[in-house]
This record gives structure tokens, C-alpha cells and sequence, in this order.
């Protein structure tokens, strides 16, 4: 009755940034190994003021990553290193449990 | 001021289109909860940007190619200069950094289609014939600045990407960027399915033009007035730069006008788009080719300051010279 | 009941606006998965208060101030007394609390936009005419009933705010709210830019009109069709009382029309100002300002009861009785 | 090629519909980042299904329901056979399995609304008269041939769902699903509010009609040419299938509206839908139905192959066989 | 001045699913007793390629549902049973704290 | 090649309410000194009945919020105090790393 699923430990990195990142960072996905991406439109303020969701140049996205530990690392790192400075952007990493680990 | 400049004037902020601009402004400041979702701003955007181009494609058909070009030609080349002259004043008079003066440069030379679009409704409302083709110099004007304003920016910078990589992609996001496609796109589509096609459109992009045009100008304002609290960061150098560069280009693009032997109407459209700030192409462009151009600059002067200028008092000025230096269509 | 009030009721029914209502209402009953993004909403919102806004204006702009003004207080007074009527009658017939009493009397005093352009709509079918300057009373008759409910349910209660300051917010909240500005704003645009403006605006606020408000109501025979699972819950009272109470406000609405010396169609939109229920603003201000107001009961009367009752039935017979009490336009 | 051939495919490939559907596909292919936001897509197939619905409508209560049943009735027919004439040659020849054959025959039995109406646009074009109420035909031939292509999948397949359950839900998707409730309940109304309802409406579901087909053709131009990376995948003979199948399908249909008495105009309607593709209802279907047929299949085949091929190059054809084989409107 | 609130701890399962599968999962989550949901639009790519939003038939929703522990495992294994060889979809779980924890 | 990101813990804050309560919730975020937060439109059901996304007055957003462990508390406890009683809401908190922890 009660199918007890196997859940296996994984990391969900989430990136908020403004939309012109957008081609940048999913590129940086394929290069780290990413399998995947869920992507959505928000309004935002934060350091650098408030993002309205009203014109497409100026508004914010947020992506969510499921990845395995190392590959969060390196995606952090990556954007760290070469996103930071350029554009509006934060990213952490959340751990998580998921089932079909084999998917990511 | 002579009675021809206030009626001009007059004329210009009692249309419903710029009353609207205004509506907006309005709303901005006294915290409305006013708000247009995003798909409505991209879709009349969108409308705005087909209907413009496919009209102009079918008056390019109805006039020839062989009229059509010459002009085109030389307004190409007229943003293309544009940051030339802009450039060494935003360096030397207005002490900015190399970078800064390069984007606010490449911001003025190119163009800003709404603007374009206000000027043929205020022609509209004052009556005054122009040719529809002048939608082919707004086509043609958004590039040539943006990719001068990068090639000037990144001189003397010694930066990871060379400048031949960051060129090409600066060409690519120009020529296949949304509204060059759907400009582009739909003039090439106006000219090709002549005035047939243009009779079965007409209902959808001739009639609801003026009125739509008002929704998105109300838009407008609003984005525009939120640019209002930055004024004070960027300096009284950028105000007084804001209002008098579009000043300096209208009459610069009357001018050619002029030359070209335009006629009044046309000479009013090509003198706005010379006066017109882009703040779209130009802003996404700087931010990926110039990240170290300070966007609150260059939005500002663009966005806060000559948009609503050039909307407000910027049209019936540059009709006024036009008036005076050009002759009128028969 | 007399041919008359059969024929105008069929009028009403058969009128592809309302038949679209109710497709929306089958849709919603039936399970469909059709269902409305919230930024079409937004837009058809917009787009209608845009257009009956402008519409007035230019109306007025062509009446003159000194006609109008008299009959749009009135309007405004008759808004605002509205609640100190119902008030009492919820409270001692129906036995609700005085906060739950305060916001249900705030709504009924207030009005719906859609059923009031509804009721234009109705006109235009049955080609009687009136006078487009009307809106004028949509636009002041908004905000008074909801201050005035919020004065009524605020007195006696000790809360933790000081009725001032809800006072203020409520105020602030009802001049600059979306509806008001774009529906003022718009007026007053339409009134400064004349029959030049109005004629190049015709073809986006005019020729569609009647059709974006048939997919309106299409949306709104959704949104009302959803609340009708609450019914249930309002008891027996308010369901009497959402269908008697806007009959009442409409026969008082013609009772002044006629005072006044309005038409029959423009008696007719009066009319049905007074008897459509606000279950937009209202809600919203009620949430804000009579937070201990239960939503069930106003949202449900206003939305579920009063506002089908009115698109359907309500129209025919308040023009039923307009056409007894007061005299066409010529 | 006969110069009339010709003529009809050139008339066809330069009308602003089909331009607007390659621009969008070289938008696609160019990588551009033109993308028209969900709502929009959304309020795009609101307006087009409710308008040739409300006309469909209208134009039956003029014809009178005594002239229309018959050739709708044979459509649905017609509709529900195709699947039975595709599933062997799918399964036999293409040596699909035999849910792969049932879901890929659904798709082709059920029609498409975007082609019809860029056919009856094509008929505006070349300026050749047909029946509006032909738009019934769109609205009974969506739903039989997705119930049989379930039946045929399911057939030898041992579920866990019963076949009736699975029917059950097929049905009351296909009848109550979002684009049958438009379609049918807007012709309904149409048909009841009459010309007076038709003439109120005009401004919106008529005037602009042509112009917003061309906006969502871009549109699906984009999703179509989306498909084209798949195309690789699935196969020879499936890419022969889309192109055979629907010119197969779209002389039978002529055949049909021939043995009826149809006139040119008319016929090709009905040959259009035969030879369309439904690439929404019945994938939708199907993925709840038989989801262990392979959507790469049929979405490629009927979004990727047969939709473009019949904007492009079908209609020409099925006209061209239409023009010879029927007599014309007088 | 300062109120401390009362945090209890609670899961947090995430379901991100092709928007054909909206009314399925939705039914599922009244049948496992869960007391609410949230959800919304999403832009997605993963081992079934990229999903876009803009045909409603063709985009991707978010589902996130804030349910006790074994609510959450039974929601994990019935998605794992029933769903995973039907749609493209993933699902995940993160411990969460709530207050107000009598809703859920 | 593999830069390694220093990662700190920080809390993320998550409100789901109906929209009215926007302006309240924002001035509050102020209050309590977020220095930032993201916020989209969301779909919903609860014990207040389901919220459909489609008008505007009746439907719901997600606010997510990072802040330091103390704001988390003091903000769930402003939460808990002031707008549950008023509002359809619920909120959350989770442990999360982020990089530029400087931001928050
Ligand atoms: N403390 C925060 N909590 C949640 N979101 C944030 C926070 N700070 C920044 N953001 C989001 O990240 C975007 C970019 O941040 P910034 O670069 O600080 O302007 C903002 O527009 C917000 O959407
Ligand atoms: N690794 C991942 N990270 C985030 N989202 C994912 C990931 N993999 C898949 N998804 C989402 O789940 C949806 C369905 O996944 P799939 O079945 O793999 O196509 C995708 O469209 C994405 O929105
Ligand atoms: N258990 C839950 N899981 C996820 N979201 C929820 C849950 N309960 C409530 N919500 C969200 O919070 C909103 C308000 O909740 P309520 O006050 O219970 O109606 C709902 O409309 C949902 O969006
Ligand atoms: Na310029
Ligand atoms: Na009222
Ligand atoms: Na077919």
C-alpha cells in the first residue's frame, strides 16, 4: 500500500540574476555537467535596486539547479569567479533529497 | 517664442499620445499601484514594432527601392557619426571615463523606436504628409552606433576578450536581436506582399495604431518616471547633456534632410530618430560588451532625461526647424 | 409581465455580451480547463477603463463642464448614501456583526465599471441613446461609500490603529488605485485633447469595444461562476438580500435620474450604479481597513449574487422602469 | 506546372500569413531571441477560436440549420474514418508499433484550427467566396478521430485502467477541453445573438481578424520550426507520411464536398481539415491516454512536417484540386 | 519587543512536472491528506529536452506542498509508482521549519 | 582550473500570501533589515480556499528572503505577530550556503 521510495542526498544550487545573464549561465550549466534546469521570471531588489518585472531587458530570473555535491561546488565557484562582477546576481546551494537520483 | 512654435507645441501635449506619456509619469510619482504585466509590455511592443515595419515595407514598395536607398543610406551613416562628435565631449567636457563616454555615445547615435513611432502620430495630428518609407531609416539606425560605441569603449582596454570576439557577438545581438527581426522581418514581408497585402492587415495594423500607441506611451511613462530618482546621482553635466545632445542632432538630421532634398514630414522623422536615446538595444548591448559601463549613466540620460524631452518638447521643436529649413510633400 | 419588459429582458439575454457571461459560468460549472492568464485580465481591465474613461471625456469636453457637474454630484451623494441605508438593514434584519454589516453596506454603495459598461452595451442593442459623459458618474462614485463604510465599521471598535490613520490609507488607496487612475486620467485626457483626439483613437477605443467586453464577461462568467460554491454558506438572508437590494438602489437611481431631468438611457446607467455592487476595489479596501470583515460574505454577495443578477436580469428591468419614470432623448 | 498552379502557390507564399509563419521559422533557425510570451500565445487562440466560432455561428442561422447538418455531418464522419484508413498503413508499412500507429492516426484524423483558418484567410487573398458556416466542421471533426485512435491503441493492450475509463476521460477531454468549448459555445452564440450580435461585434472578431492570424503564424512559425531538430529522428518514412498523408487526405476531402454539391470555396475548407493535423487537442489526449506512444513521433510528424507543408504548399494544392474538380459560389 | 517565534520542523516536497500532469499530481495530494498547495510556471530542460513557456500544452509548473514527514514519504513514493514512467518530471524534498505549524 | 567558493550559512525565508499583503510584507522586510528579497506571482490552495491566478486582487505571491539566522527569527516572529491573523499566509525557513555572504 505504503511504497516507501529511496530518496538520495543531492544539492539544489539557486541563481537569481538579472535576465541578461540568461544565455551566459545556462551555457555555464552544460559546461559544469548539469543535466537540467527549471527557470522562472521574478521582481527583485537587492544591492542593486529594485527590478520591476515590466520590461523583459530589465527584469530578473531565478533558476533552480539539482546537481550532485561536486558539480555544485564547481558551479559556484564559476560563478563566482566570473559572474559576480558583471552582472546582478545571487546563488546558494539548498541539500536536498530527491528520488530517480539517476536523473541528475 | 513665434505662434507657430506654441501652437506647434500645444499641439503636441494636448495629443492623447503624449497626455498619456504623462498619465504615466504621474502615476509614478504619486505611487499608483498602476502596473502593466510584462507580456503586455512585450506585446505591444511587438505590434508596434510589425505594424511600423510592414507599413513601411509596403510604402518602400509603392516608392521603389531606387528612391528609397539614398536616404537610407546617408541615415545610416548619420548614426553611425553620431558618436563620433558625441564622444570626445563626454570625454573632455564631461570628464568621464573612456568606457562611460563610449556607451553614452553608442546610447545617442542609435535610436529609440517609440519615439520614431510618437513623431509619425504627431505628423498624424497636425496633418502634415510624410513619406511611410522613413520606417527603412529607423531599421537601419539602431546598429552602426552600438558597434562604433563598443569598437571606441574597448580601445586602449586590455581586457580577457579580444576585441574581434567581442565585435562579433555585439554584430550578432544587433542583427538578429527581437526588434531587428520583427522590424526587419516585417518590412521585408510589407514589401513583398504589396498593397493586397496591406488592404487585409489594415484593419489590425492601420485603425487600433494611434490608439495602442497611447496604452504603450502610458507604459512608458511610468517606466521613464522611475528613472527620476536617479537623477540626482548622475550630475548637472548629463541633465544639461540630456536635453541639449538631441537638440544638436535634430537640427544635425534636418540638416541632411535638407541635403537629401526631404520633405518637411520626412525631415521631422529623420531629425527625431538623429535626437532620439536608444534604451533597449543599446543598454542590453552595453552591458554585455561593456560590463564596466556604469548603466545608471547611460539609462539615465537615455531613459530619464531625452526620452521624455524629446517626446514632450523635442517634436515640435525639431518641427519647427523643419518647418523653416525644408519644404513641404504637395 | 408585459411584452415590453419580455422583450427587453430577450434583448438582454440574446445579446452576445451576455451570452458570452454565461458560456463562461457553463465553462466553469462543467470542469473546463478554460481559464484566463492574469495579464489578459489585467489588459481587458485597462483596456476598458481606458476606453469608457476617454470616451467620458471627450463627452464632457462636448457637453461643457457647467452641464455635467450637477448631475455628477448628485450621483456622488447618492453613492455615499447608499451605505447609511443598508447599513441598518443588515444589522437589525440580518443580524451580521457591524464590521461584517459596515462592509457589506461599503460594497453596495460602491460601484461594479463592468456592469455599468455592460449597461452602455445594453443601450447600444436596444439603440436607445445617452449621454457618453455618464462615466463621469462611474468615476465618483467609487471611492464615498467605501470611506463611509469604513467610518461605519470602525466606530465603536478599539483597535490598534486610530481610525485617522485607517481613514487616510483608505482615502490614499481610493483616489490613486489603478481603477481611479486610469479611469480619471483617462477622462481627463479625452476631455483636454478634444474631437481631434478622439477621432484617432477611435479605431483602437472604439470599433473593438463591444467585442473585448464580450471576452470580458467571458473571464467574469468564470470568475462569478466560482464563487457560487460559497453560496451555500451565506445563509438564506443574503441571498434574498443580493437580489432585492440592487432592485432598490435602481429604482432610487431612476427616482433621481428623473429629479434631474435625465434621459431615459442615461437614467439607466445611473441606475445601474446604484445597483451594482464594487467586488473589486471594495474587497480590496475591506481587507485593508476591516481586516475582521469575513470576505465569504461580501465577495460572495457582491460577486456571486449581485453582479449575474444585474448582467442579466437586473439590466431589462431597470430599463423597464427607466422607460416608465423619465423621458427619451430626442 | 500548369501557370493557375502557380499563380495559387504564388498567391499563397506571398500573403502576409505565410511570410509571418517563415519569418518566425528563420527567427527560430537564426537563433534570435524573438519569443512571444504564454499569455499571449493564450489570448492569440482565445480570439482566433471565439472569432470563427461567433462568425460560423452567425453564418449558420443565416444558411439555417437544414442546409448545415448534412456536409457536418459527413465531416465528423469524414474525420472518424481517416484513422481507420491511416492505423495500416502506419502500422504495416511503417512498421510502427501498434500504439505508436493508433496515436500518430488520431493526429491526422482530428484537424487543425490554425489551418482551417489560414485557409479561409487564403480564400480572402484569391478573393474566392465559401460558406462561413463551414467552421462547424471544424468543431465536430476535432474530437471522433482522438476517441478512435484511443480505441485502436488500446485494443489487445491489458492496463491497469479499464478501456471504458479511459474513454470516459477521453470523451469528456475532448468535449469539454478548452478549444471545443470556444469553438462550439461562441458558435452557438453567434448563431443566437443574430446579425444584430454580428454587426456589434465586427469591430473586434472581424476588422482585425486577418491581421492578428498573421502575429500568431509568427508565433507558429517559431513552435514549428522548434520541431525541425527532431526531424532526424523519426525516420524516413514518417517524413514521407507528413507530406503523402495530408495530400491524400485533402483529395478525399474534395471528394467528399464534391459528392455534397460544395462549392469551391467550401471544399476546400473541408479538404483542409481532412488534411490537417491536430498538434494540440490530440497530443494532449493522447499523452493521458495512451502514454505509451512516443510523442516525438507525432508531434514531429503533425507539428514539424504536415502543419508547415499545409501553410505552404497544401492549401495551393488542395485549391488547385478544388478549382477542377467542383463548381464555384456564383 | 522581540517575539520568538515557535518553529516546527516540517518537509517541503517539490514537484516540477510537465503542466499536463497538473490536474494527476493536484489529485494526488488531496488522496495522500495534504492541506495545501503552491504553484506556478516554469521554463524547464532535462533528459526530455527543453520545455518552453509558451504553448501551455508544452510548459513545465513548479509544485511545492508543505506536508508532515510521512505525508511527504508517501507523496515521494506514489510519485515514484504512478508517475515517473508517465510525464517528465522530477521531485525532491527539503526539511523545512514552519510556524503556525497546526496547518499542515 | 576548479576555483573552490567559500560558501556561509545563511537562512532563506519564504512567504507565501495573497497579494494584498504585498506593501505590508515589503515595509516589514525593511523593517527587520532584509537587504533584499524576490518575489513571483504564484497559484495556490490552503485552508482560505484556492486562489487562482487569474485576478489580480485574489491571488497569491511567493517572497523568498536571505538574511542572517537572527533577522530569520525576528522577521518569522514579526510574521507570526501581525499578519497571520489578517492574511492568507504561511512562511518557512530553510538552511542554506551562499557565496558573497557580504550581501545579506
Ligand atoms: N537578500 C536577498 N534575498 C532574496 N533575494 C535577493 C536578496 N538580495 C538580492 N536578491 C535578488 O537578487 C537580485 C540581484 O541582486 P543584487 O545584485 O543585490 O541587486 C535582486 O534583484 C533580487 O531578486
Ligand atoms: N537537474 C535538474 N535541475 C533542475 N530542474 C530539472 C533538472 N532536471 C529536470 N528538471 C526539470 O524537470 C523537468 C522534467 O524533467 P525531464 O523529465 O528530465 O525532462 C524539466 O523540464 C526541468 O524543468
Ligand atoms: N501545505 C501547503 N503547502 C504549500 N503551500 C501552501 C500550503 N498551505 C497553504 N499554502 C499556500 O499558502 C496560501 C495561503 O494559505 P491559507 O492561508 O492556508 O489559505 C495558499 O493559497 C497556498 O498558496
Ligand atoms: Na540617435
Ligand atoms: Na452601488
Ligand atoms: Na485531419
Amino acid at each position: 500500500m505504503n511504497p516507501s521510495p529511496n530518496t538520495h542526498p543531492m544539492k539544489r544550487v539557486t541563481v537569481v540574476c538579472e535576465k541578461l545573464a540568461r544565455e551566459a549561465v545556462l551555457r555555464l550549466l552544460k559546461e559544469v555537467g548539469a543535466h537540467g534546469w527549471t527557470l522562472w521570471e521574478v521582481e527583485g531588489s537587492g544591492n542593486q535596486g529594485h527590478r520591476l518585472a515590466d520590461i523583459p531587458e530589465f527584469t530578473n530570473i531565478q533558476i533552480e539547479i539539482i546537481v550532485r555535491p561536486p558539480v555544485a561546488l564547481e558551479l559556484l565557484g564559476r560563478l563566482q569567479q566570473d559572474f559576480f562582477s558583471r552582472y546582478a546576481m545571487i546563488a546558494w546551494e539548498t541539500e536536498i533529497r530527491v528520488i530517480r537520483s539517476e536523473k541528475f | 517664442m513665434s505662434p507657430d512654435v506654441v501652437s506647434a507645441l500645444v499641439a503636441n501635449l494636448l495629443s492623447p499620445a503624449v497626455l498619456f506619456f504623462i498619465l504615466g509619469v504621474i502615476a509614478t510619482l504619486a505611487r499608483s499601484d498602476l502596473r502593466f504585466p510584462e507580456p503586455l509590455y512585450v506585446t505591444l511592443t511587438i505590434y508596434l514594432l510589425v505594424a511600423i515595419g510592414f507599413k513601411g515595407g509596403a510604402a518602400i514598395s509603392k516608392a521603389g527601392l531606387a528612391v528609397v536607398w539614398k536616404p537610407t543610406l546617408l541615415a545610416m551613416i548619420l548614426g553611425g557619426l553620431i558618436p563620433l562628435g558625441v564622444y570626445p565631449v563626454l570625454r573632455f567636457l564631461g570628464r568621464f571615463s573612456p568606457v562611460n563616454a563610449a556607451a553614452i555615445s553608442a546610447h545617442y547615435g542609435s535610436v529609440s523606436a517609440v519615439t520614431f513611432i510618437a513623431a509619425t502620430n504627431y505628423l498624424k495630428q497636425i496633418q502634415v504628409p510624410y513619406q511611410e518609407y522613413a520606417s527603412a531609416f529607423l531599421a537601419v539606425m539602431e546598429a552602426p552606433a552600438i558597434i562604433l560605441g563598443v569598437v571606441l569603449g574597448r580601445m586602449g582596454e586590455s581586457s580577457g576578450e579580444t576585441m574581434v570576439h567581442t565585435l562579433r557577438k555585439a554584430v550578432h545581438e544587433a542583427v538578429f536581436g527581437r526588434s531587428v527581426v520583427l522590424l526587419l522581418g516585417s518590412m521585408i514581408i510589407g514589401w513583398a506582399s504589396g498593397s493586397k497585402g496591406a488592404e487585409m492587415t489594415a484593419g489590425f495594423l492601420v485603425s487600433p495604431f494611434q490608439g495602442v500607441l497611447c496604452l504603450f506611451l502610458l507604459e512608458m511613462g511610468m517606466v521613464a518616471a522611475r528613472r527620476f530618482a536617479d537623477l540626482r546621482k548622475v550630475g548637472v553635466f548629463l541633465l544639461i547633456f540630456g536635453v541639449v545632445a538631441p537638440m544638436a542632432h535634430g537640427a544635425l538630421g534636418i540638416l541632411c534632410a535638407r541635403w537629401m532634398g526631404l520633405d518637411t514630414g520626412t525631415a521631422l522623422l529623420l531629425a527625431t530618430l538623429a535626437a532620439s536615446a536608444s534604451y533597449i538595444a543599446a543598454p542590453a548591448a552595453m552591458r554585455l560588451s561593456l560590463p564596466d559601463a556604469n548603466p545608471t549613466f547611460y539609462l539615465t540620460a537615455a531613459l530619464g532625461i531625452t526620452f521624455p524631452f524629446n517626446i514632450t518638447l523635442g517634436l515640435p521643436l525639431y518641427f519647427e526647424m523643419a518647418r523653416r529649413w525644408t519644404i513641404p510633400l504637395p
